[in-house]
């Protein structure tokens, strides 16, 4: 028994059409010309990298390589790469974390410089892939109240964000709880809610459902989808989870080796299979058997979500002969 | 407190080496005979934890920082002084020989002071106050005490070594650690040994067979 | 700032120096160190025997290849408390000396200078100066975990260097840790020096980051313990194990030193 | 939008049917009475639980509540549950790190003891999760020979199995290489070889995918697989990412709040949605989409592989249809 949908050996997949790549890159680029689905929400990008390169000291190349990328207000957008494609530092870029070696983050228009990074830190608030690093706390709601006490907020105020935003995550009732007995799923929940409390415009989530099981995993994305809609915040997740990206994302980010590789809809970005396997990714489960059926000769499109998936069956099987495949 | 190199003469260092190097070996030997096998890989990874902590800047006020030593936290936690000799005998290890932290010839007399002194006076100071008060005030006043002590070593065998003068020496030496004492090491560690009773309490379980049964249940080792 | 990882870096460079056997390396380092210290603290000699030392290590320096900023950043980042205490030695009268030669100046407060500060404060630097050289090329030049493997080689117990080995395996994972923790502070705002806070609560939040890693280290290493159960831990046949052996560059690197530290030592 | 494929409320399936799950746990309680696939193989198996139950000191209710089950030689078998079903615990008890508060475990046939627990660690080997907590030696190397010197060989013996656990795993020249200098998937890689060169007859592994991205997740897999099929090493894995095992596992285990709630063929145990999201899991993303054809009334089973899927839907569009498809 062979492993499919293993990703191709990254060399044999080097010869990747450089045209599309650059067209790709220039949509995001040039968003505010070419007024697209995102642009038309505001003109300024709440969050933009121009030409933007990062080095570590002891490495040989550049970890971010011009990354060019708009995110404008109320978007969902999935950052998508393998382990080591540049997505936390891209992350840590968006704050003023680190300083770029070249180029340039730009928050609702303005750059981040060492003077306004405290006001950026409030905009943008950054949920790590491990909440043991972010939540130190002896309890949870000591641990959620560390943020607005940082912005120097009243007591009062400072506690009426600890419960809002308690209730948000919905773990009302944990305020005593130590976060070092809470489950994975629940530790998540308090990293969330941390940052939550600060009530921030745009929130960065670093591989938000790494280790959690199906359940806990449901849960995060559910209220992710929540403070999207409820509290209208921008959204910015990693993860090398292509299954669960279509669920999520309304715009898709592809990086590796520090490179944008594409921007897109989920639906352009997992119609090209060689564009993910370049990248060491993958199509989805779903997508994956209707590459399948393609190469079967079936004229198909590939499908991302279970629904649209079933729909596409359904029209190709067609009315007639659906009666004759029923039981 | 990181005595370096050539600030005690030789044959004094040589000294302070044979007065340690007992308490490094029964440090060891409690490690693994003590109890049970299961310290070793805790302290190895326990002095890594250490050495981060060490890395942590306390404000002390007007612009300076200190950073902690940790021996007297360890000592209680594992309610042992051995525990705390030992860690801070692998940390001053890696700081002498990676970082030129404290010298080689007077490693002896900083495991000394830093592990020897801070721990058993942390230690044993801990402990006579914890019959009769709570947990973090006797940590407090173990911790403070444990480093003000082993400043005061410090500034002896600088003073032995004629490299120091002792008055004016502990006056200087003891006022600074006075304070950062009380802030970087008393506050720090009655604040860690609070939150530490929050997360794990069996950790500082007062009677250690107790946990040495429980661990033994668990493991067939 | 000197980091664990510039330390690392340095040391997994590829030169004559690095290739050198670490126990060689050991040795020749704690020889120049005892060498150093063992020298009289007073000695009109002693200048120059310890700056051909110095001229000797910062040699080996170029021939390792090292990064000279870095190499100075490092003597920089331990040299003020040894400086400090160097200084003072010129004002005070130390209490080895019988007899005291003042020197011929003014000073306001009542200080005085003395030939024997003077030369005791600058021979105290120039030891510390050439100890401090001896360590960072041997910490440059040598992975840690080589140290370890020496120092088990050259007979201290298994027992002691299986400690040390897991150390140095975790003490990197414990910086990252850290410097996670501090990321993911500063990102929600937190800073030691902030006005805007009581000064108690910062002391509170420093605590909490400090039991969090030491209860993580903790129960890191109680993880540890049961995997290394799963694979025979316990059973009485520790050893450590590596490959490397001594070659006739190492004996010849050695002899070369001991010649030069001996030349210095009775003919300079 | 919403996030589908989301585990029920477990109160709501609380009413599972209690046959179902009598019978299943004891297809696998009474292996040796009744032939089946794998006790064909051999009729000692190779690892054995009966009725074994196990309770945590500050924990109210029992970690695992008498479980039995039976793993054959040469078998590769997956044990799925939500994260704190109990799946590490009763690793740990398969070579005697925890005892049982009742029940026994017993390996080719003998119960783990005080005893003989030396050479039960040395038969069975465990991969945990987190490589870090087993990658305990400063070079991959010396990690590698950790296991075969506690074992007692000799020097000459531990390099030759240092070098054959290394090519193994295809990390032939990683030698020196310090483990923080390696990726998530490398440190996987050299924690499974630091089990091989104890050469043991069973390897249980942790969640070996957990974290790692689609390339590295599927190095792991096809190592295991190898492992298997070229050093008959058996093999038992827990996980709870259930679109991987179908590629993966001849048999599942379903563990839930400690209990065995099934024990079946992925086939078996993938058509019982149910089941599934009583667990808190859920289906694999493929079935999914074979469930909501059901659901629509088509006449199709419910597939786990992309293949499988692939052959299911082109027989349900019929020969005659396919070509009407075609493009």
């Amino acid at each position: 028994m062979s492993i499919p949908n293993s990703p191709h050996n990254p060399d044999e997949a080097a010869i990747f059409p450089k045209e599309t790549t650059g067209r790709r890159n220039h949509r995001s680029g040039s968003g505010s010309e070419k007024p697209g689905n995102s642009s038309e929400r505001n003109i300024v990008p709440i969050l933009e990298a121009k030409d933007l390169c990062h080095r570590y000291p002891h490495l040989e190349s550049n970890a971010l390589d011009k990354i060019n990328l708009k995110v404008f207000k109320g978007e969902r957008v999935a950052v998508l790469g393998a382990n080591g494609a540049g997505k936390s530092t891209l992350f840590k870029h968006l704050n003023g974390i680190l300083r770029p070696l070249s180029g340039e983050v730009l928050v609702k228009g303005e750059k981040v410089t060492k003077k306004n990074v405290r006001v950026c830190r409030e905009t943008i608030g950054i949920v790590f892939q491990d909440p043991d690093d972010q939540v130190l706390a002896p309890s949870v709601e000591e641990d959620i109240a560390f943020g607005p006490i940082n912005m120097g907020l009243p007591r009062s105020e400072v506690e009426v964000r600890v419960k809002e935003a308690l209730e948000m995550v919905g773990l009302t009732g944990f305020e005593e709880r130590a976060p070092h007995h809470l489950s994975g799923g629940q530790k998540k929940l308090v990293a969330i809610a941390g940052i939550l409390a600060m009530r921030p415009e745009v929130i960065v989530l670093d591989e938000p459902t790494a280790g959690l099981d199906p359940l806990s995993s449901a849960r995060v994305l559910e209220l992710i989808m929540k403070m999207n809609r409820e509290l209208g915040i921008t959204l910015l997740l990693s993860t090398h989870d292509v299954d669960v990206v279509p669920y999520f994302a309304e715009r898709v980010f592809v990086l590796h080796h520090g490179r944008l590789e594409a921007d897109g809809t989920p639906e352009e970005i997992f119609s090209d299979p060689e564009l993910l396997r370049k990248a060491h990714l993958r199509l989805p489960r779903v997508a994956e058997v209707f590459e399948m059926l393609q190469q079967e000769g079936l004229d198909v499109n590939i499908q991302i979500t279970a629904e649209k998936a079933r729909d596409e069956i359904l029209r190709v099987i067609g009315p007639g002969n659906q009666k004759a495949g029923m039981k | 407190m990181h005595i370096p190199d050539s600030f005690i003469p030789l044959d004094h260092a040589i000294i302070y080496w044979v007065l340690a190097l007992p308490f490094i070996i029964m440090s060891v030997k409690w490690a693994k005979n003590e109890l049970d096998e299961m310290k070793v890989p805790i302290l190895a990874a326990l002095a890594a934890g250490i050495f981060a902590i060490q890395a942590m800047n306390i404000p002390i006020g007007m612009g300076t920082s200190g950073h902690m030593v940790g021996a007297a936290l360890v000592a209680i936690v594992f309610g042992s002084p051995w525990a705390g000799v030992l860690v801070l005998t692998l940390v001053l290890l890696v700081q002498g020989f990676a970082f030129a932290d404290g010298g080689i010839t007077t490693m002896g007399a900083n495991i000394l002071n830093m592990g020897v002194v801070s721990g058993f006076v942390g230690y044993y100071t801990y402990s006579i106050l914890r019959r009769g008060l709570s947990a973090n005030i006797a940590a407090f006043a173990g911790a403070w005490l444990g480093l003000f002590i082993s400043a005061i070593t410090c500034t002896i065998q600088l003073w032995l070594a004629g490299t120091f003068p002792l008055v004016s020496g502990l006056i200087a030496m003891g006022t600074f650690h006075l304070i950062i004492g009380f802030i970087g090491e008393g506050l720090i560690t009655s604040v860690a040994i609070t939150a530490i009773a929050k997360s794990r309490p069996d950790l500082l379980e007062d009677d250690l067979n107790t946990r040495t049964e429980r661990a033994e249940t668990e493991a067939m080792a | 700032m000197v980091t664990l990882t510039d330390i690392e870096r340095e040391s997994y460079k590829d030169s004559p120096v690095h290739r050198l056997d670490s126990r060689i390396k050991l040795i020749f380092a704690l020889a120049i160190i005892v060498y150093a210290v063992s020298l009289p603290r007073i000695h009109e000699k002693n200048m120059v025997r310890l700056l051909a030392i110095e001229a000797y290590l910062m040699l080996l320096v170029l021939a390792a290849g090292l990064d000279l900023k870095y190499f100075l950043i490092r003597i920089l980042a331990v040299l003020p408390f040894g400086l400090g205490i160097a200084i003072i030695q010129l004002f005070l009268r130390p209490s080895f000396v019988e007899n005291y030669t003042p020197y011929p100046l003014d000073l306001p407060l009542g200080l005085s200078i003395t030939y024997e500060g003077l030369a005791f404060g600058s021979t105290l630097l120039a030891k510390f100066l050439v100890c401090i050289t001896a360590i960072v090329l041997l910490s440059s030049t040598t992975r840690l975990r080589d140290m370890v493997a020496a120092a088990d080689r050259m007979g201290i117990p298994r027992e002691f260097t299986l400690l040390l080995s897991m150390m140095v395996r975790y003490l990197f994972l414990f910086w990252a840790v850290l410097k996670r923790i501090k990321v993911a502070q500063e990102t929600r705002l937190f800073n030691i020096w902030n006005s805007k806070v009581p000064r108690k609560w910062i002391l509170k939040q420093i605590g909490h980051s400090i039991s969090a890693i030491f209860v993580r280290s903790y129960e890191q290493g109680e993880k540890t313990y049961i995997s290394m159960l799963c694979r025979g831990y316990g059973s009485g046949h520790e050893k450590a194990y590596y490959r490397a052996k001594i070659r006739t560059t190492d004996i010849l690197f050695l002899l070369l030193s001991t010649a030069s530290i001996a030349y210095i030592h009775f003919l300079v």
